[in-house]
């Protein structure tokens, strides 16, 4: 392995040519997206050929940060969060040659959306209780079946998605993992509205829809083994620049407290320093965190941050309300609307309390969270478990 | 503070399985839902049968004005099933708080409130706290009234305002009819108590109540004191419907109601609704029966009640999971009430800050504050 | 069954009777009490030939203020309640009627103190795996085991004790209830230190203690029926009288905040007013408790209670340390002596502190009673059992 | 707010073990248990060893004054060492605090307890926070002392007692002989730290700082921002116990520590006291920079550890069981250091109302008070 420094500085002059060769300014914006994924320039921990130059992770926000401050178009990270961060990583580790070839580059650069079909009404927590069924003809897998909390489905053009292939094994063992395009005919994105009156998520109804066997990702019965590789990269995504102070809903509440002499009590006010405190040190720990991704040391920081975040969000906003008395009382709008991303700190008080109460829930429970650091951090016993052996299609559903 | 009864009595226990039978009838969730997008059709029929089917616009209201001659005792257990039902009807703002405004006054407005025939609300934001002071529109010499009051509940059912207004000579309660008023519905967090913000402008009212700062005093002290039977209602739904949603779900093969994480937290919440339901009916027995301990009384069970309902409908939506995020599941109505009614007539912190004083518990510092307070 | 009212008046005119054929202040102590207890006046809902009159139980409290507020003299109460509240109506289900005429008395009156020998270290919540053996050796049972937390044990003249006397079958199937002598030479009690620096309770060391069967309690292999039948009764045993506001720990922290103005903060404040309410409406809850048991329905508070009572007591005593602030950074004595009974409300905020910690665990632990209310209440499922069908001396321990 | 380096370097692990094998192989539960009953032999030897075999005493002090040369950082990873063995030895109360208030100073006391030779107590009562007002003894113009304080802490293994003291022209602190005060031992909540009343009658004291107001005020904030390591020490060996103790425990024919209640109460702690460690690092890495950010780090680190310690050592009796709750099981210790910890230099609600000032989130009413300040 060369040098580090070396290393980074043959970057930044790659860059550099690059960016000369490529005015930001002037190149047309899926032109620049292509030929930064061909010159190895999208994700430079990726491997060379599909958008990377094999460098490590951690040279990646250094990369997006000169191409940002260049000018350069963004590839829809904000929609294609999902791609990115989770279908990319596991098409990388799973796919074929082919399909990391025809689905990576679109993706990357924003022209193709991907999205999740994961969740089932009766597989919440227990993802691998996915009822989806996907029979094989021939070449072709026929998917039936009913999937829930999809976000930007109806933008969708591919998604990832997990289905039953065999239901005479165990649970686990009869799961086979699908790349699916969301323009098949059978597929049926509906919104679902939210108990904050919008449609973030959608149910997507998946009837006869028909997946060539060329976009199964991984084996048959492996699927399981795919989507948890696929999950483990969600729980990664943390942020990679430092959060300020006072980021997120704690700001906007600090805010209202300074703008509101007239409202304040002592009663709030301990309980605010309490979660200013609380916030404080969660944004510490993050930053303890990515220190320590950085040296490659993965902490078990991770799970438990997602739990504070959601406990922080949730007593910050219920408290505000009560800061706001009357008008805690008020609400924006309960029309149904469909909302490009969430938004907690530029709406009003009331959205973001009902919004924060899907934090606990959301990309795994609190419940399920502290299930997880109980037994593979501090290593207790797992949970008593009857499902394991059984074939699926003999379990109490 | 004398022992009371903290027992149903069966006359209670009837008057609860009546309203209970009806709202089960005519108080659909996906009904009540509905008002979130504007169709409030559920709401006069319901609250016709309520208040004349069942009497229950009159039932603080002695038998010789035309009332039921009940007490706050069987308000309460009305509330209760009102919360456990979220139902969209304006018994508290009329029945209860315009209603207990009228009792000492000699309108005949109370007889009609009684009847069921009118509807009224006291023109005050709903989160005004027994106690504080109250907004005070101006009403000339000609009782033309003049002013704002934003979120006041209870309004878009109302035939009749009930205004505390200035006249200069003190605080005056001016009849105004609705129709005189410029009434603005509010988009609320709770659409089933929808507020509406009321403007005056020169608007004609008819005084039924002079000095009446001490009875709309009173009006709000019982407000609050029964709310926390509605608290108690909207507590018991989420914790029933909890319950039974998690005997049914699995996950990993379990029912997910044996996992023993959620056990303990049922447990917990269990004890705080059951120890809720104590404080809200000490609170309406103690106001019932004039018993000096009604003001600590209401003081504790707004404290207690409100946080407890906050907290039983936020369990409630964590472990029904994903399905009590949906618009269409109905825990989000619990929820939003639950919010309102935290913040409502008072927040608990605002309610243990007046206990203080109540019970000689004083805060920091309030030894030089009251000496102060002499000297003026 | 007589008319309430009239039963009423004929048990005052009894205990009328009574007081003026047995002056309290002329009658010997022991004398007294003994005729007491003959009279049937003793627990007027014993049966008559028992200490009592086959009365409802709802009548007791008036029995007992009538008879203090004659000045009888009482009996010993305070030291034997294990004896009066757990070992009498065990021993009247289940005892023989020689047993009951041997043991009740003389347990009443307060001259026979009694103890409870169940718990072991092994065996803390999980009662039934109590190891301590018994073996029969023709009309004897040789007992051999460690039994903790028996509070009074070195002022006891009998014991309930549960032992092992079948490890061939189940656990719970192989127990059997005995009556142990203290003064047996095979019973060697010494002191448990706590925390507090004292010892309230005692460890007791069986070693070869001879217990003649006729000391069986109930039949062999039913003690774990018969245990359940004592621990019953321990959960029953609230108090009869309507606690005052401001009763127990409460009041003491609350006389602290008016005597020391000087040391109050609004963080403290909110606290205290936030456990004064709790507290209060506890007091309520036991009220409607009360009333309730009056007319005969035992609910489910009586389960809950405990666990208020020792949140409260805890939150209460460590929120008084720091209302003391350097004063709650002194202690009274940590010299190990041995106190006739707990003293929740003369001793200093440390001992309170500490000794709270207690609350939560004798008599049951906060999660054993958690899980009791989640099952038996609330009806939720009961926890996974692997030790149910498997005999005894299997068991991993 | 710089971004400081929150993570161990190799130094500071190779001090941590060091410490802790030192603490492994000399500071048994046992004797320090036996302390409360007066028997203090686990104290001298045990502080000499760290004092000067480890070279602790010195760790603050540059090596031109024969120190360590070290900073905050490496005080703090002694703190968490000693802490998590609930050490009764004077390290946070002669080689921080009394070793702090001299840094500034000239005085050859400074080498002294550098080098371990002699041991020193700032005369305050430990509970005394940060930017509160010192209790003063008076001294007189020929530097007799006259006064008490109140719960001193360290000073019963202290050569020589710092105190402060109103000279008529300011506060100075004098260099007191131990032996030249009347000291009596006072029966402490938590006797690894036993405190002292300190009565000086006329004592001959040699004045070591003038002005000396800062330079107390600098010690006593770097002792409460360095007391949140010894907390998270605290802290994490109740974790990392109860743990250990659940993995083996088994009740209902299972380990006890599968039971899910228990495992959720176990996440909670564990996140709890990682963050806790976060913050306790932050203070002192800012503390050891000089960073702008210290003051709030250490308020925050105070606020944050000491009730996160207080409840790790509450959830550890507690879920030990009756075993918890005996003299012989060392948690007691652990609560009794917690909970004397959160006392002392300012509680934790004491350090959120100081941060409520350093952060811009005044308290209610504040406005007008600080006009009110503005025109006396």
């Amino acid at each position: 392995m060369s040098d580090p420094s070396t290393v980074r500085e043959e970057l930044r002059r790659r860059i550099a040519d690059f960016l000369a060769a490529h005015d930001p300014a002037t190149t047309e914006r899926s032109a620049f997206l292509r030929a930064r994924y061909d010159a190895g320039l999208a994700w430079v921990f990726f491997p060379e050929g599909h958008g990377g130059l094999g460098l490590p992770r951690a040279l990646q926000p250094e990369v997006d940060r000169l191409f940002e401050s260049a000018g350069a178009p963004d590839n829809n990270r904000e929609v294609n969060g999902i791609g990115l961060g989770m279908a990319a990583p596991t098409i990388l580790a799973f796919g074929t040659e082919e399909q990391k070839r025809r689905f990576l580059r679109p993706l990357w650069t924003g022209e193709e959306v991907w999205c999740q079909l994961f969740s089932e009404p009766g597989a919440g927590s227990d993802l691998a209780a996915v009822a989806t069924r996907a029979v094989r003809q021939g070449e072709t897998w026929v998917v039936n079946g009913q999937k829930v909390w999809t976000s930007v489905a109806h933008n969708a053009r591919f998604a990832i998605l997990v289905a039953r292939t065999n239901p005479d094994v165990p649970k686990h063992a009869g799961l086979t993992y699908f790349l699916c395009d969301m323009t098949d005919p059978g597929v049926d994105v509906r919104p679902l509205r939210q108990i904050t009156g919008e449609a973030e998520f959608n149910e997507v109804f998946l009837t006869d829809v028909r997946i060539p066997d060329t976009h199964r990702l991984g084996a048959e019965g492996e699927g399981w083994k795919v989507a948890t590789a696929t999950l483990n990269n969600e729980r990664v995504a943390i942020g990679d620049a430092a959060a300020p102070r006072e980021g997120g809903m704690v700001g906007v509440v600090a805010r209202t407290w300074r703008e509101h002499p007239e409202r304040r009590t002592a009663e709030l006010h301990d309980r605010l320093l309490r979660l200013w405190v609380d916030a404080e040190v969660a944004r510490l720990t993050g930053q303890r965190l990515r220190q320590k991704l950085a040296l490659g040391q993965p902490g078990p920081a991770g799970s438990t941050m997602k739990l504070t975040f959601a406990r922080l969000n949730q007593q910050l906003s219920g408290l505000e309300l009560e800061l706001l008395g009357e008008d805690g009382l008020r609400y924006s709008d309960w029309t149904m609307v469909r909302p490009e991303r969430v938004d907690f700190t530029g709406r009003d008080a009331g959205y973001r309390y009902l919004r924060a109460k899907g934090n606990s829930i959301e990309g795994g429970t609190s419940e399920i969270l502290r299930t997880i650091v109980a037994e593979r951090v501090l290593g207790l016993p797992a949970e008593p478990r009857v499902d394991k052996d059984i074939p699926w299609k003999e379990l109490q559903k | 503070m004398s022992e009371v009864n903290l027992l149903s009595t069966d006359v209670e226990d009837d008057l609860r399985s009546a309203v209970r039978d009806l709202l089960t009838d005519r108080c659909d969730p996906t009904a009540v839902t509905a008002v979130y997008d504007g169709d409030r059709s559920v709401v006069g029929g319901l609250w016709g049968a309520l208040a004349t089917e069942l009497g229950l616009a009159g039932l603080l209201v002695s038998e010789e004005r035309g009332g039921a001659g009940a007490s706050a005792r069987e308000a309460a257990v009305v509330l209760e099933e009102l919360g456990r039902a979220v139902a969209p009807v304006p018994f508290l703002t009329s029945a209860v708080i315009a209603t207990t405004v009228l009792l000492g006054s000699d309108s005949e407005l109370l007889r009609a409130l009684a009847s069921g025939e009118r509807t009224a609300a006291l023109a005050v934001p709903l989160s005004t706290a027994p106690g504080s002071a109250l907004p005070l529109v101006r009403a000339d010499a000609d009782g033309r009234l003049t002013g704002t009051v934003t979120s006041v509940a209870g309004a878009l059912e109302a035939h009749v305002l009930l205004v505390p207004a200035s006249t200069g000579d003190g605080v005056s309660v001016y009849a105004v009819p609705a129709t005189e008023a410029a009434l603005t519905p509010v988009v609320s967090l709770d659409m089933t108590r929808q507020l509406t913000d009321v403007r005056f402008d020169g608007a004609t009212g008819q005084p039924v109540l002079a000095d009446a700062e001490p009875a709309v005093q009173r009006a709000l002290a019982a407000g609050a004191a029964l709310l926390a039977s509605e608290q108690v209602g909207v507590a018991q739904w989420c914790l029933d419907t909890t319950i039974t949603y998690l005997k049914e779900r699995r996950q990993f093969g379990r029912i997910v109601g044996g996992f023993q994480a959620l056990k303990h937290r049922l447990a917990d919440l269990f004890t705080d609704v059951e120890q809720a339901s104590v404080a809200a009916r000490y609170a309406a027995a103690t106001l019932a029966a004039g018993d000096p301990d009604a003001e600590i009384a209401a003081a504790v069970a707004q404290a207690y009640c409100s946080d407890v309902a906050v907290r039983a409908a936020e369990e409630a939506l964590q472990l029904h999971g994903g399905i009590g995020m949906t618009w269409e599941h109905p825990v989000h109505l619990y929820l939003k009430r639950a919010k309102a009614d935290q913040i409502a007539l008072g927040t608990a912190g605002g309610h243990r800050a007046r206990l203080a004083g109540l019970v000689d518990l004083p805060p920091p510092g309030s030894a030089p504050a009251n000496r102060q307070g002499d000297r003026s």
